[in-house]
């Protein structure tokens, strides 16, 4: 049965992403990156990582996209809304990605990883709160510096652009 | 109970990194004091207090902490205490650009983060370390909010961003192989070999090595110079600093063959960084080759084993020549203006001082004596002959060969700054000399001068502990 | 004692000369006095050398000494040496009194007599080398005398450059004659093993002789050295530093291979033909003088080559005086012309003549020098000449070829056009009447010019060295040069006899066609074909300077060529190279970067697909060619693992 | 039928070159910022697949890390377009002209 | 007791440099007073070195130096990379004493000779006294780096003082010397790093090899470290040839681009040309002995067996350079192109001495050395006298310069002939006793063929022919000069230039006359290094 639902959301990733390269228009765009990420928060509940799914939902589909649509509102020149933005090398870039993607086959895929098999974990939520507080506590700490930083910095840049 | 005891002991280590926290701690009153708009020569002078309080403060403790998520060794040590060195000779530029308490706490910020790089000793911290410093870098870049400015932002941006992609690649990959995301944790496999090179094209990218280098040119000729000068040294040098440790502690994730694939990369880089260098006629962007350059010497230094005094010593040099050079050419900016070669006809004749000065950092950039670059130089040819020697590797000696010729040839275009400054005619340009800029400029040319009679000098700061 | 006094006559004329430099306006007399003191002391000198060696050595190089030694046929030329060298002040006194610069002549003069002096002491093969290049030097400097003229700066260029052709293939002799184990002590000098070496030894030698000499092919330098002052060219290319070579052959004289020696006395007896012939031919008074100086040595080396080396030495000694007071009196003729004449060129024979009457002593001292040279019995030439023919002719005896008698009678046919040529010398200088524009008639007075003329006159008379004119043994010559210069020999009275003949039909002959025929025809002959080229001296001297010498020059330019054209464009193309390297990485952006986006586009415009507009898109390359980087990489990685 | 950590790996790998692509071929530096996320996710899935058999749990760990740190991105890529924006008016990247490269 | 005599001579020029800095640029009188103070005393010091030199000083190549001076300069503990140990380290024998006297002379000539200058005279001075003080460190340094150190301090003032103070083309002159000398030197670093790491003692405490750059160590095969890449019977290869073969070549080229020799010489006339007239003298009496000096004390020194290999192809280098640098000096017409050259053609010589591998040869390149020295430093001085008078020197805008300037054209003749090789003057002997060598060899055991001292000895006929074709063109013949405008100022030499002149002039005779006063404190020293090189029997 899981197995069904791996293939479902990969086969969801896969169409959404895929879709993601041909579309011209922006929103759609969004909307596909949107459909992508919660195939992948899907797929992360079938790895045994129900947390992340749920942040993955909260934060790139909840905040990350609309961050995506403001960019998209507030740099968008034509009046009726439709964004439309075109696409190069189309060729050259399919040949560097191919590779690119037979290599990363050739290399890991095909490379023995040894048996592993995906544990089934309750209390994952308590796990993680205790690694942050412990072993991660300097990543937490810092990550929330790190947000300030790009608060701070984003916000300033944000209003020189506006007022200069 | 044992979660009890781990915060105690991790509490107990926040004492460890405590310039680090000096840092956050200071940018962060920074900020609140800029909010309170307090008069900017006093939030400068405050940022000043808190790198100097960070230089100070830095511990002596060796060791692992926070459940080996950092390490302290005699590199992060030095490191600690020179980058924030370093930070303060930034922050005495003479400002072209707009002036806010903003700017500060991001420089500092992306000090905090190359501290952190250079203390980590997980891939996650690693991480994001590099991601704070990148961020508030991209920032930086920014700042002079002009078309080029926010140009090279974006470009910057885009390929930190791809790097950073292809960095978090590699290290699932890693993590992969090895289930585990501390350094010495690290084995051979062929899954690893490929996270590594993955997880190393971020580092690559940081340290501006072919073929990553390529946002160096756009993002310093874009940036303001004092910036420039901090991201050629600061984050530069954290990001090697990183190398070192990351190449220090994986055992045996290296084969020689790697070793050779990293040789090589260092090769290129120096002939890339030397060519392109050969072509320009805008400062920084000669400046910004000759870094990527450099970057190529270094590699090697941090790949090869018990190379740990010459790399500090390389590195030390680096950053005071760079500084120096970076600094010398804000001289005589004007404002928002790139500089050229031209611009500086005939200035020696009327400022023989600043003449000599750019003599002595052209030279040490090419690897002369009577300069700490030739010191420099000739501690890594030397140990580059030692490895060709103790294991015959061709890729040792054809490394020594093209960094001779690289350093032959750089000599050409280092030297035309003099050369424009003495042997040009001079066509009446006026520039306005800072006092105090004059002051560190001096201060850096005499250490640089210092470096090559008396190298060891920075032993007596920071005592050589060999780590186990 | 005696190293002091040969300190004393090698050093005196130097001396001299520099006291002349100090003090200009008393210049010749001091100088004067000085080689006077030399002469003294060297006629001292060589009453008491009997036949050993005094030496001097000093260490010049550390482990390497040398030395200076005198025996007694080298005490003879120093006597030789300063003697002439003595007259010669004398008569430049009155020669060059009218001219701004005697001083620098004393001194050059001076330098001269004392390297000719350090040539004949010297004991060391480089010792001699050293004072063989001074006065190569020094008769630079007098040849460059008159300096104005670019002609004399000419002529002493040549003449420096062809000596030092040849002293510079002497001198690689002389290294590998040092280098083959010898000390370098002339004196002792042994025989060389017969090799290859001791031939090319030899052979360097010999050109080192026949340069100085001024031997075939060399000779040309001489005739040009005329534009000399006329007293320095009757030291130093008449009596003394010509005679440099034979001396040095006879030094050297048992180094040299015996069939080499053949080839010595060729080259002589050809050097005496054709310098005989040309000096027919000439004209100019001093030229004239000069090719019969050439003719001379010729015979001096042949002389040596047939193993009459003390006669050739004799020889040396009395053409010495005779041809120095033969040039002394060109020297008189010419400064009483110029006085007398100025409209006039002064050397040019053919406006001579007549000048008997107004120059006695001249003409007289000219006629008994004149007589010496031609060798007619009762003269000092007649005794050295005819020794070297009877030794020529008894060398040809012994050898077993027939054709070595093409050497003796060659010298006896020269004895003809010497006299042939010296007798139209004196008829057409002195005897006539005068063919120039005009002459004031004053009659010379000075005794300062005519001591010295009539001294070496005298000296050329025979009486002073053998007492029988004609034959008989040789008291005073044995005495002087240490050695039996007799020869024995049944040839001994027709070849004397003969040679005597051709003399007087020599004399007869141009008798006959200056002095009857009138000078017309004489001109005619002058300005023939024949005439001309033997009087250019066969061309020898226009074949080196108008195809050696420019095609030398030619060479040189060539070569600077290959700096300016080859060299320093090569470097710079190497620094040019690595600019274009990084043109190259530049392309690389341009054309690798950009154009394969126009590759991309026109790939696209092929395919007629969905592409409508292609942009640069320089950001995106960056990425490709970074992720391109790394796929390289992970190639490499694949195919290592 | 693949082994789930093998089509793990696939999907990661997967996402993570679609990210590639679009990182090129698009002209519009929103659509860049959006590969650039799908890179990041595409590591992240692989994180996640490899953490699914450790007890230690760290790639989750990091992954979380990761979604925040990717946020942050977008934001500091949101304020630098808006600089864009107004000097250039347009997003193309292919209209950044003003520097050499 | 050590003395530090040594330090002083070199350091004087430099204390020279510091007090021109209490300065004021206008002061320009005192200025060149002080700098000529500095200079004189580097000078008597100098001399007061050969007082107390001893003649017969060691038995042993390596022993043979006196008045050492040694301590630790830099000791840098690199951790398992060992310590980095260099040594100020100086000694002088008998090759470098002269050399010495030499440089500290013509300094003091130079100073004279731009008493004249009149722009930046300070710093003019400045960069000439600490060229001055990199000159003579590279003469008495014993130890590789402090050599390389004073090695590569020559170029930077000298590039400047040649930028800056030079002819039209100035720059691109000085560039261009930069960059060759540059990459000769270069490979010298690279060839003395290996031998740093091939060096070593070991420390009997704690048993770690302790490597220095001590020369006399690198002389020394029992100081090399067994089995490492330079030692004796290293197998290492680069490209097919023995690693000690390489090293040894790029040392020979390094210092052989200095010397110069063909075809890396077109640095040197460009440069001489351009350069100001003291400077031209210090380019060609002392730049050229670094190299020179340095091919002896080092090249052959240290790799005394590559060094016997390669000995005929460098005295073919050496004839190459005597009749290529002869024939281009032919085809000149700036006067002082022409003398540059000639240096080229003297040089050539040296190469030819050391290719022979006898104490002849070997005191022959050495006095050549020193000979052409005095020598070329009169004839580019000779040169700057008719510069200062026209701010011209082609030759073929003079004629019959004798009649004009008598006391001038007494000098060129004594110098020109010096430099031909006119017996009794400096030049011959050099020449003299390399000649000696190449045919001694040759006759004895064929080191080198005849052929090669026989194109020697045409390169002197060559040279022979320019100088006297010169002489005629500029200074026999009718008074003529191109401008009317220079008549005036063609004036006889000025006391100035006379005191110049002097010393020159007498030590190009002195030499000359009795070369014996240096060659016996010299002879002591070939003698052992030939011993140390060639294995060649000491001359009884």
């Amino acid at each position: 049965m899981i197995e069904v639902w791996m293939y479902f959301f990969g086969l969801l990733i896969l169409v959404s992403a895929l879709t993601l390269i041909f579309t011209e228009n922006l929103i759609y765009a969004a909307f596909l990156l949107a459909l992508c990420l919660l195939s992948i928060a899907g797929f992360y509940v079938i790895y045994n990582a129900s947390f992340l799914a749920v942040i993955q939902i909260l934060i790139y589909a909840g905040g990350i996209l609309i961050l995506i649509a403001f960019g998209i509102m507030l740099t968008k020149r034509s009046p009726e809304g439709k964004v439309i933005v075109g696409y190069h090398l189309l060729f050259f870039g399919f040949l560097v990605t191919l590779g690119m993607a037979l290599l990363i086959y050739a290399l890991v895929v095909s490379s023995t990883i040894g048996p592993r098999e995906i544990l089934q974990t309750t209390g994952q939520v308590r796990e993680i709160g205790i690694r942050f507080l412990t072993q991660y506590i300097l990543a937490f700490e810092l990550i929330a510096f790190l947000l300030l930083v790009v608060l701070v910095g984003a916000s300033y840049s944000g209003k020189k652009s506006q007022h200069a | 109970m044992k979660i009890i005891e781990q915060l105690i002991e991790t509490q107990e280590h926040f004492g460890v990194i405590s310039s680090e926290i000096i840092l956050i701690t200071g940018s962060i009153i920074l900020l609140i004091l800029g909010i309170l708009r307090l008069p900017l020569f006093w939030i400068k002078v405050f940022a000043a207090v808190v790198l100097l309080g960070s230089f100070l403060f830095a511990q002596q403790i060796f060791g692992f902490f926070f459940t080996r998520t950092i390490i302290r060794d005699d590199l992060s040590y030095l490191m600690t205490q020179l980058l924030p060195l370093i930070t303060l000779g930034v922050l005495c530029f003479k400002r072209q650009i707009h002036q806010s308490h903003e700017f500060y706490f991001l420089l500092m910020s992306v000090l905090t983060g190359s501290l952190f790089m250079v203390a980590s000793h997980n891939l996650l911290i690693l991480y994001l370390a590099i991601e704070l410093t990148s961020y508030a870098s991209y920032l930086l870049t920014g700042f002079r909010f002009n078309e080029k400015g926010s140009e090279a932002a974006m470009k910057y941006l885009l390929f930190g961003g791809v790097s950073s992609a292809v960095m978090l690649f590699g290290i699932s990959l890693l993590y992969g192989a090895n289930d585990s995301l501390y350094f010495d944790t690290l084995e051979f496999s062929l899954l690893g070999a490929t996270g590594l090179f993955f997880f190393l094209s971020g580092l690559f990218f940081k340290t501006s090595i072919v073929p990553f280098h390529i946002w160096v040119p756009a993002t310093y000729e874009g940036a303001s110079t004092d910036v420039v000068a901090f991201f050629s040294t600061v984050p530069k040098i954290a990001g090697f600093a990183a190398l070192y440790h990351v190449f220090q502690w994986t055992n045996g994730l290296f084969n020689p063959f790697l070793e050779q694939l990293i040789l090589l990369l260092a090769i290129l880089t120096i002939i890339w960084g030397t060519l392109a260098a050969l072509r320009q006629t805008d400062i920084k962007r000669m400046l910004s080759f000759g870094a990527v350059a450099h970057s190529g010497f270094i590699l090697p230094l941090c790949l090869a084993m018990d190379t740990y005094s010459i790399f500090k010593y390389y590195v030390i040099i680096y950053m005071v020549m760079n500084i120096l050079a970076f600094l010398f050419v804000q001289l005589h900016e004007k404002k928002g203006e790139n500089l050229s070669l031209s611009d500086m006809s005939g200035l020696g004749i009327k400022f023989p001082l600043l003449g000599v000065i750019s003599v002595i950092w052209a030279v040490a950039l090419v690897g002369l004596p009577p300069t700490g670059g030739f010191m420099a130089k000739l501690f890594l040819f030397s140990t580059a002959w030692q490895h060709y020697e103790s294991i015959d590797s061709l890729y040792w000696l054809t490394f020594i060969l093209v960094g001779i010729l690289s350093s032959a040839a750089s000599l050409y275009f280092y030297l035309r700054v003099p050369y424009f400054y003495f042997f040009k005619e001079d066509q009446s340009k006026k520039i306005k000399i800072n006092k105090s800029h004059f002051l560190i400029l001096t201060l850096l040319a005499f250490t640089l001068i210092l470096l090559f009679i008396q190298p060891n000098i920075f032993d007596r700061f920071a005592p050589m502990i060999t780590h186990e | 004692m005696e190293d002091y006094l040969l300190a004393f006559i090698l050093l005196l004329p130097l001396l001299g000369g520099i006291m002349a430099y100090t003090f200009p306006s008393k210049s010749g007399i001091i100088s004067s006095i000085f080689l006077s003191i030399t002469t003294i002391l060297a006629g001292y000198y060589l009453s008491f050398v009997e036949g050993k060696l005094w030496m001097f050595q000093f260490e010049w190089l550390p482990g390497f000494v040398m030395g200076f030694a005198v025996d007694r046929s080298s005490a003879v030329l120093i006597l030789l040496v300063s003697l002439i060298s003595f007259l010669v002040h004398l008569f430049s006194i009155f020669y060059l009194s009218g001219d701004g610069h005697k001083d620098r002549y004393y001194l050059k003069l001076g330098f001269f007599t004392c390297s000719m002096l350090g040539l004949l002491m010297s004991d060391h093969l480089i010792l001699l080398f050293i004072f063989w290049e001074l006065v190569g030097f020094s008769s630079y400097m007098l040849i460059t005398f008159w300096f104005q003229d670019v002609k004399n700066a000419i002529a002493g260029r040549i003449a420096f450059m062809t000596n030092r052709i040849a002293d510079l293939i002497l001198f690689m002799g002389l290294l590998m004659l040092l280098g083959s184990g010898n000390d370098g002590f002339i004196s002792s000098l042994g025989p060389l093993p017969q090799n290859d070496s001791s031939t090319a030894i030899g052979i360097c030698l010999l050109i080192g002789i026949l340069g100085k000499s001024a031997q075939f092919p060399f000779f040309t330098w001489l005739p040009r050295a005329m534009v000399a002052p006329t007293p320095v060219s009757a030291l130093i290319h008449a009596a003394t530093m010509v005679a440099a070579g034979v001396y040095l052959l006879f030094r050297l004289f048992i180094v040299f291979d015996p069939y080499l020696l053949d080839w010595i006395a060729s080259l002589g007896i050809i050097t005496a033909f054709l310098g005989a012939l040309i000096a027919a031919c000439q004209t100019d008074i001093k030229v004239v003088l000069a090719y019969s100086t050439i003719s001379q040595l010729g015979y001096m080396v042949m002389g040596m080559g047939v193993g009459a080396y003390d006669m050739a030495l004799f020889h040396l000694w009395t053409h010495a005086f005779f041809k120095a007071g033969l040039f002394l009196c060109a020297g008189s003729v010419m400064h009483y012309l110029s006085i007398q004449d100025p409209t006039d060129s002064t050397q040019d024979m053919n406006r001579m003549g007549g000048l008997k009457s107004y120059l006695p002593i001249t003409f007289w001292s000219y006629l008994i020098c004149m007589m010496a040279l031609v060798g007619l019995p009762f003269f000092s030439g007649f005794i050295s000449k005819e020794g070297i023919m009877l030794g020529a002719f008894s060398w040809a005896i012994q050898s077993e070829n027939g054709l070595t008698f093409a050497l003796p009678i060659t010298a006896l046919g020269i004895s003809f056009i010497t006299a042939y040529y010296m007798g139209k010398q004196l008829i057409l200088v002195f005897l006539g009447s005068y063919r120039g524009e005009k002459l004031l008639k004053m009659p010379q007075k000075a005794w300062i010019e005519r001591a010295p003329i009539l001294v070496l006159a005298i000296l050329s008379v025979g009486v002073f060295y053998r007492i029988h004119p004609l034959f008989g043994d040789s008291s005073f010559l044995e005495y002087w040069l240490g050695t039996q210069i007799k020869v024995e020999g049944s040839w001994e009275v027709p070849m004397i006899g003969s040679s005597i003949l051709l003399v007087l039909l020599g004399l007869g002959f141009s008798y006959w066609k200056y002095s009857r025929k009138g000078m017309d025809k004489v001109k005619s002959f002058n300005s023939s074909r024949v005439s001309i080229f033997v009087r250019n001296g066969f061309y020898l001297d226009k074949f080196y300077m108008v195809i050696l010498v420019p095609s030398f020059n030619w060479m040189a330019f060539k070569t600077s060529k290959i700096d300016t054209v080859l060299i320093n464009p090569f470097f710079n193309k190497i620094s040019i190279s690595i600019v274009v390297l990084s043109k190259v990485t530049d392309l690389f952006d341009r054309l690798i970067v950009d154009g394969l986006i126009s590759l991309v586009k026109s790939v696209v415009q092929i395919l007629g697909s969905m592409f409508t507009k292609v942009h640069p898109a320089r950001v995106q390359m960056h990425f490709v060619s970074a992720i391109i980087g790394l796929l390289i990489i992970l190639v490499c990685l694949k195919i290592a693992l | 039928m693949l082994d789930p950590i093998i089509f793990g790996l696939i999907i990661g790998t997967f996402l993570f070159c679609t990210g590639v692509l679009i990182v090129i071929v698009k002209k519009n530096a929103i659509f860049v910022m959006i590969g650039i996320e799908l890179m990041l996710n595409g590591a992240n899935v692989n994180l996640v697949v490899f953490s699914g058999s450790d007890p230690n749990i760290q790639g989750q760990l990091m992954g979380i890390f990761v979604v925040v740190l990717a946020a942050a991105e977008s934001v500091v890529a949101l304020a630098i377009m808006l600089n864009i924006f107004r000097h250039f008016q347009t997003l193309d990247l292919n209209s950044l002209k003003k520097l050499k490269h | 007791m050590i003395s530090y005599i040594l330090s002083l001579i070199i350091w004087m020029p430099f204390l020279g440099a510091l007090t021109l800095l209490f300065f004021n640029e206008r002061q320009t009188l005192g200025i060149k007073i002080v700098a000529l103070i500095f200079s004189l005393i580097q000078l008597l010091l100098s001399i007061h070195l050969i007082w107390g030199f001893d003649l017969n000083y060691g038995d042993h190549l390596l022993t043979s130096f006196q008045f050492v001076e040694k301590f630790s300069w830099i000791s840098m503990s690199l951790g398992s990379f060992g310590s980095f140990n260099i040594d100020y380290h100086l000694g002088v024998d008998g090759m470098s004493l002269w050399l010495v006297v030499l440089s500290s002379l013509i300094t003091v000539l130079g100073v004279l000779a731009s008493w004249k200058l009149k722009q930046q005279v300070r710093s003019y001075f400045m960069l000439y006294l600490l060229l001055s003080t990199s000159i003579v460190g590279c003469f008495l340094a014993l130890d590789f780096f402090l050599f390389y150190l004073f090695f590569e301090l020559v170029l930077l003032p000298m590039f400047f003082l040649i930028g800056l103070w030079g002819g039209p083309r100035r720059s691109y002159a000085s560039i261009k010397f930069f960059i060759y000398t540059l990459v000769g030197s270069l490979l010298i670093l690279v060839v003395m790093i290996a031998l740093y790491l091939n060096v070593g003692v070991l420390d009997p405490i704690n048993e770690t090899m302790i490597h220095s750059f001590n020369l006399l160590h690198m002389m020394d095969s029992n100081y090399f470290i067994e089995g490492s890449s330079l030692a004796k019977d290293s197998v290492l290869t680069f490209m097919g040839t023995p690693l000690r073969a390489v090293a040894f070549l790029a040392l020979f080229l390094g210092f052989a681009i200095k010397l110069p020799i063909v075809p890396f010489h077109t640095w040197l006339p460009d440069a001489h040309v351009e350069a100001a007239t003291p400077i031209s003298v210090i380019l060609a009496a002392l730049l050229l002995k670094l190299g020179g000096y340095g091919l002896y004390r080092i090249a052959f020194s240290i790799f005394p067996d590559a060094a016997l290999h390669f000995g005929y192809y460098i005295a073919i280098c050496g004839v190459l350079a005597i009749i290529y640098g002869g024939m281009n000096a032919m085809a000149q017409n700036d006067l002082k192109r022409m003398i540059a050259y000639s240096s080229i053609s003297h040089m050539g010589f040296v190469l030819i001495g050391l290719g022979s591998f006898t104490v002849e040869g070997a005191a022959g390149g050495m006095f050549q050395m020193i000979a052409h020295g005095f020598i070329s430093a009169a004839l580019f001085l000779i040169v700057g006298v008719l510069y200062d008078r026209t701010q011209n020197r082609k030759i073929k805008n003079f004629s019959g310069l004798a009649t004009k300037l008598p006391g001038y054209s007494f000098v060129v003749m004594l110098v020109f002939f010096a430099s031909l090789g006119l017996p009794g003057l400096a030049g011959f002997v050099g020449e003299l006793l390399v000649l000696m060598g190449v045919f001694k060899l040759s006759l004895v055991d064929g080191m080198l063929p005849n052929w090669i001292g026989i194109v020697a000895v045409t390169g002197l006929l060559i040279t022979a022919a320019y100088y006297l074709w010169t002489i005629q063109r500029m200074f026999l013949g009718k008074y003529w000069v191109r401008e009317h405008s220079w008549e005036p100022k063609m004036k006889d030499l000025e006391m100035r230039e006379w005191l110049i002149f002097t010393p020159l002039i007498l030590g190009i005779i002195v030499l000359g006359m009795y070369p014996k006063i240096i060659l016996d404190t010299m002879n002591h020293s070939i003698e052992l290094f030939i011993a140390h090189v060639g294995n060649v029997k000491i001359k009884p």
